[in-house]
C-alpha cells in the first residue's frame, strides 16, 4: 500500500511538473496564477499521500495549513491594478 | 519503494533547481514572483520527504500564505511608485556580467556539490548528553524540547528578529512620504465576505490547535503565529484593517508581549536558580505555556504589521454598506 | 533516506544559481529572491545534516537553526522590500545606482 | 476489500488531476482554463481524501481528510471568482 500511495504522489508531481509548462508560457499574469491555484491543490494531494505513506500524520496538518492559506495569494493579485492600467 | 522513493527525490530536487532557474533569470517582475511562489510550495513538499514536518509546516505557513502576499504587493507597489501604468516593469537592463558571473557560480556549485555529497556521506550520532536530555524531558516533541529548554535563546532571538526588522521598517516610514498605494479592490463584500466570516474561526482554532498540539507533535507558537498573522494579512488586504501613520498602544503591547515576558521570566529565574531562563522545579510545562502563548501573540502582532508594511492598523468600521 | 545525495547535490547547485541571480540582475528584487534562494539551498543542506544521524531519531539541533533560519530570511525580505521602496521613492528606481555605465567591476553589489 | 477500495479511488483522483492539467495545458483562454483547473482538481482532491479516509479508517483522521477538503473547496470558490472576474475587468480582451 505505502509503495501505491508513493507512486500515486509521484504521478501528481509529475502532473506539477508538466504544469510549470503553464507558469512557463503564461502568457498573462492571470494564467500564471492560475497554475499557482493548480500547484496548490496538488502540494495538498501530494502532503496528504506523503502523510499516508511515511506514516507522518503531522503532515495531515501540513496540508490543513496550506489550504487555509490558499485564497489569500488571490485575495493579494486581484489587487494588482491591469495592465493596461484602468484602475 | 526505495527506488520509488529516489526518483521522487530527484523529481523534486530537479523541480526546485528549474524554478529557481526560471526565479532568477526571467525577465518580468510578476512572473519570477509567482516562480518563487510555487518554489515554496515544492521546497515544503521537500521538508515533508525530509521528515522534517516542523519545517514544512513554518514554510507552509510562510510560503502559502505570507511571501506570496508581501511579493504581490511589491508588485504592486512597484507599478503604484513608478507611476508607470502600463506594464509591471522590467528592469533597465536585465543581465550583466553573465559569463563571468556564469564561471563562478559553474565553479562554486561543483565545489560545493562535491563536499557536500561526501560531508552528508557520513554518518554522525546524535552527541549522547543531548539525546539524553531529549529523551528524558517531560515535553515529547524534540524540536519543542530544543525550541523551550536547551536553547530558550534561539526562540528569544527569533521573534527579536522580527522586531527589529518591523522597527527598521517603521523607521523607513518615518523618513519618507511612500506613494500611498491605491485602496484596496476587494472590498466588495459579494464573495471575500463569506469567505473572512468563515476562514476567521477555523484560522483561530487551527492556530490554537497547532499551539497546543506543539507540545508534543510539530507545531508550536511561531506556526501559529504565522498562521494567525496571515489572518491579519488578510484582512489587511481586504480593507477590513485600514493604515495608521502611528502605532497605537494596544499594538505596542501586543508587538512587546513575548519579548517582554520573556525578559521577566529571565529575571525572575534568577531568584530559584543561578541561570537565567531556567525553568521552576515541577512547573516546566506550565511556564513553557505561558511564555509560548505570549510569543505565539507577539509573532502574530509583528508579522501582520511588518507585511502590512504600515506602523500601524486598526479595524474599519463595516457597519453599513452601501448596494 | 536515499534523498540525501539528491538533496545534497540539490543544495549545492541551488546556492550557485541564486548567487548567480544576485550577481546578474540589475532589479532589487530579483536579487532579493536570488538571496532567498540561497537561503533556502543552506536549510536544504542542513536539513539533509539531521536526517543522516539515524540511530537515535533526526538531529533537533540542525533542524531548529533552520527555524530560525526561516524567520530570518523572511524579515530580512519584509525589510529589503520597504528598503526597496524607499530608494525608489528616492531615485525613481529600484537599481542601485552605479558610478560608470559600463565595465565597472566593483560597483553595485551587495 | 477496503484496500481496493482505497486504490479505486486514489486513482480516480489522480486521473481528475491528470484532467486538470491537461485543461490548463491545452484550454485557449483564462475562462475556460479556470473551469477545467478549479473544478477538476478539487474534485480530485475530494477522491485522494475519500481513498486515504477509508484506507485510515479512523474517525479522527476521516475528519481531518474532510477539514481538509471542505477549506480546499472553500478557497477554490473564491479564488475562481476572484480571478475570473479580474480576466473579466480586463479591457483588452
Amino acid at each position: 500500500m505505502n509503495s501505491f500511495l508513493m507512486s500515486a504522489g509521484l504521478f501528481l508531481l509529475i502532473n506539477l511538473a508538466v504544469g510549470l509548462l503553464r507558469l512557463y508560457r503564461g502568457p498573462g499574469p492571470a494564467d500564471r496564477i492560475q497554475a499557482l491555484l493548480l500547484f496548490g491543490t496538488t502540494t495538498v494531494a501530494v502532503l496528504l499521500l506523503l502523510a499516508y505513506a511515511e506514516a507522518l500524520p503531522a503532515l495531515v496538518h501540513v496540508a490543513l495549513v496550506f489550504v487555509m492559506l490558499a485564497a489569500i495569494a488571490s485575495i493579494a493579485f486581484v489587487q494588482l491594478p491591469h495592465r493596461t492600467g484602468k484602475d | 519503494m526505495s527506488l520509488l522513493s529516489l526518483i521522487f527525490d530527484a523529481l523534486l530536487g530537479l523541480g526546485l533547481l528549474w524554478l529557481a532557474w526560471r526565479a532568477v533569470s526571467s525577465p518580468g517582475l510578476f512572473a519570477s514572483v509567482v516562480l518563487f511562489m510555487v518554489f515554496g510550495f515544492v521546497m515544503a513538499i521537500t521538508w515533508a520527504r525530509l521528515g522534517a514536518p516542523d519545517l514544512a509546516l513554518a514554510e507552509a505557513a510562510i510560503s502559502a500564505g505570507l511571501t506570496g502576499a508581501l511579493l504581490l504587493s511589491a508588485c504592486k507597489a512597484a507599478l503604484t511608485d513608478t507611476g508607470n501604468d502600463n506594464e509591471l516593469p522590467d528592469e533597465p537592463s536585465t543581465v550583466r556580467r553573465r559569463w563571468p558571473a556564469a564561471l563562478i557560480c559553474t565553479g562554486l556549485g561543483a565545489v560545493l556539490s562535491i563536499v557536500m555529497i561526501q560531508v552528508a556521506a557520513n554518518r554522525a550520532a546524535v552527541p549522547p548528553a543531548l539525546a539524553e536530555a531529549v529523551t528524558t524531558h517531560p515535553l515529547d516533541n524534540p524540536i519543542t524540547v530544543m525550541l523551550l529548554d536547551l536553547r530558550g535563546y534561539d526562540t528569544l532571538l527569533e521573534v527579536t528578529v522580527l522586531l527589529t526588522a518591523f522597527l527598521g521598517v517603521r523607521i523607513l516610514l518615518e523618513q519618507t512620504e511612500l506613494p500611498r498605494l491605491h485602496a484596496p479592490r476587494a472590498t466588495t463584500p459579494l464573495m471575500v465576505d463569506p469567505l473572512l466570516a468563515m476562514a476567521t474561526p477555523v484560522l483561530l482554532m487551527t492556530a490554537l490547535y497547532l499551539f497546543w498540539t506543539g507540545m508534543e507533535a510539530p507545531g508550536g507558537a511561531f506556526q501559529a503565529g504565522a498562521l494567525l498573522g496571515a489572518l491579519g494579512v488578510m484582512y489587511t488586504l481586504t480593507g477590513r484593517f485600514e493604515p495608521l501613520d502611528r502605532t497605537p498602544v494596544l499594538l505596542r503591547l501586543g508587538l512587546i508581549l513575548g519579548p517582554g515576558m520573556f525578559a521577566i521570566f529571565a529575571c525572575l529565574a534568577l531568584t530559584w536558580s543561578e541561570w537565567p531562563l531556567a525553568y521552576p522545579a515541577g512547573a516546566t510545562g506550565a511556564a513553557a505555556v505561558a511564555i509560548e502563548f505570549t510569543l505565539m501573540i507577539s509573532i502574530a502582532v509583528t508579522l501582520t504589521l511588518l507585511f502590512s508594511a504600515t506602523p500601524g492598523l486598526h479595524a474599519r468600521h463595516m457597519g453599513v454598506r452601501h448596494p | 533516506m536515499s534523498g540525501i545525495l539528491a538533496f545534497s547535490l540539490t543544495a549545492g547547485l541551488l546556492f550557485a544559481l541564486g548567487l548567480y541571480g544576485m550577481l546578474t540582475r540589475t532589479g532589487l528584487i530579483h536579487r532579493l529572491l536570488g538571496a532567498n534562494i540561497m537561503a533556502a539551498a543552506v536549510f536544504l543542506f542542513l536539513v539533509v545534516l539531521s536526517t543522516r544521524a539515524t540511530e537515535a531519531g533526526a538531529d533537533p539541533v540542525p533542524e531548529v537553526m533552520v527555524l530560525t533560519g526561516i524567520v530570518i530570511s523572511i524579515s530580512l525580505t519584509a525589510f529589503g522590500l520597504v528598503l526597496i521602496r524607499y530608494l525608489r521613492a528616492m531615485t525613481g528606481q529600484a537599481t542601485l545606482p552605479r558610478s560608470g555605465r559600463e565595465g565597472d567591476g566593483h560597483s553595485g553589489d551587495d | 476489500m477496503s484496500t481496493w477500495l482505497a486504490i479505486a479511488l486514489i486513482l480516480i483522483g489522480c486521473s481528475f488531476f491528470l484532467a486538470g492539467t491537461v485543461g490548463l495545458l491545452r484550454f485557449p483562454d483564462t475562462h475556460s482554463r479556470l473551469h477545467a483547473l478549479t473544478k477538476a482538481d478539487n474534485l480530485g482532491l475530494g477522491f485522494i481524501c475519500a481513498g486515504l479516509a477509508v484506507h485510515d479508517g479512523s474517525l479522527t483522521g476521516t475528519i481531518h481528510l474532510l477539514f481538509v477538503w471542505a477549506l480546499a473547496m472553500m478557497a477554490a470558490t473564491v479564488s475562481a471568482f476572484l480571478i475570473a472576474r479580474w480576466a473579466d475587468e480586463e479591457p483588452e480582451h
